[in-house]
């Protein structure tokens, strides 16, 4: 499907190469981009955002090669399906990053702004619970802990269930 | 049958990927877990809680007690954390 | 307020430079982006997309110099009052624009995923409502048309109500 | 005080800007709309369906029937289209 782009990559991505592809095809009038980014602080626990607790200095990101990317393409094609987009985006990194990278981008392009935008919500809700990744957190004190899992992120995944 | 292993799992375990020929009883990843935690402390460690474990059959995720079949691969991990 | 960038231009905006600024401010985990483009289809009626119709050829901005800084101002205060935001942007160009340029951007960045979305497109709503721009369109056969305002508009910007 | 005109409601009057010095009685955007339109048929065209037009007093958006108090400036124009 043309109007799909999966990629999975060690390397940075250019989100504004990405931006004028999508902006450049025909009826597009409209186009969402969500960015992640390895932030300072660990993601699942609150408890931590104090002064004198360890932060986030790097992450390490872990995937199944083959699932992973059949897993993005399905949700790519899903969000295609559900909302009128002239084209879908996922590009994710893997292995060694470090505070402030890019990890992800999800990107979705329409005649319509809602549309664009909440497929862009909707590609990454589901690729937080549906995406074979884990991530690996590195801390400022030396220890390194693998992330655990979200129940937010299952009711944000739940929340598109027809 | 070729079994993958990700993340705390790998780590326990010590190995990314292994082949194994479990016997014909073993009829669910439930199962295969099972025969695989008495392989060894290592095996046992990884394999203490399946709540927290996740299964997919050939690249397909399923449950735990999804039919097995005769999968070219089985991959086990923990819930998925990426984005 | 710092964490506030509104800027009305003639000339387009580097959306990467952008992104990377967002990015970089302590805490952020996630950047959303909306960005609109002049499409080709008229966006106010839908009868239009046929094959004979004639089609967008560019797009001409007026806007109330002043009051248009200040609304953009505005809007962006209260997405930084509504969700947990590092920084908020609204970015629009004014004058003469052609097929697929950049018309506008929103961005908000955030610790989490569904606070810069949700501020990124409350932001895209309220403009279209509450900031004084009028959107003359330039079509294929010669004329030129102001935009009507259309009702879902209205709709969307009043969904945020408190 | 100043009017300001946007949009098809410029160029139907023709001009973006004037001063003008309406009598006392003119209290709000509404009458000040109603004695522009006897200026000329290019201002009559202008305001003749008050129902697509928005106001903005010293630069806030107003109903047709605030009071207009002493403004520095007031705008008219259609309901706005940008993003």
């Amino acid at each position: 499907m043309g109007r799909v782009l999966v990629r999975v990559q060690p390397d940075d991505f250019d989100v504004a190469e990405e931006l004028d592809r999508l902006a450049a095809l025909p009826g597009v009038g409209a186009v969402a981009q969500f960015v992640g980014v390895v932030r300072d602080r660990p993601a699942d626990d609150p408890a931590s955002a104090t002064a004198d607790a360890p932060t986030v200095v790097g992450l390490e990101l872990e995937h199944y090669p083959g699932m992973t990317e059949t897993a993005l393409q399905s949700i790519a094609e899903r969000a295609l399906a559900g909302w009128p987009l002239a084209a879908a985006t996922i590009l994710h990194r893997v292995g060694a990053l470090t505070l402030g990278d890019r990890i992800v981008l999800t990107a979705a392009a329409s005649p319509h702004r809602h549309a664009a935008q909440e497929a862009c919500a909707f590609m990454m809700d589901r690729l937080k619970t549906d995406a074979p990744f884990w991530k690996r957190e590195l801390m400022s004190d030396g220890a390194a802990r693998w992330v655990a899992a979200r129940a937010t992120d299952d009711f944000a995944s739940k929340r598109w269930d027809p | 049958m070729k079994i993958l292993y990700f993340a705390w799992i790998k780590e326990r375990i010590g190995v990314a990927t292994e082949e194994v020929s479990p016997p014909e009883e073993v009829g669910t990843p439930r199962e295969l877990a099972a025969w695989l935690a008495k392989r060894g402390d290592n095996y046992a460690a990884a394999f203490e809680d399946l709540e927290v474990i996740r299964v997919a059959i050939d690249q397909q995720e399923q449950t735990l007690d999804t039919p097995l079949g005769a999968p070219s691969e089985v991959a086990f991990f923990p819930p998925v954390t990426g984005g």
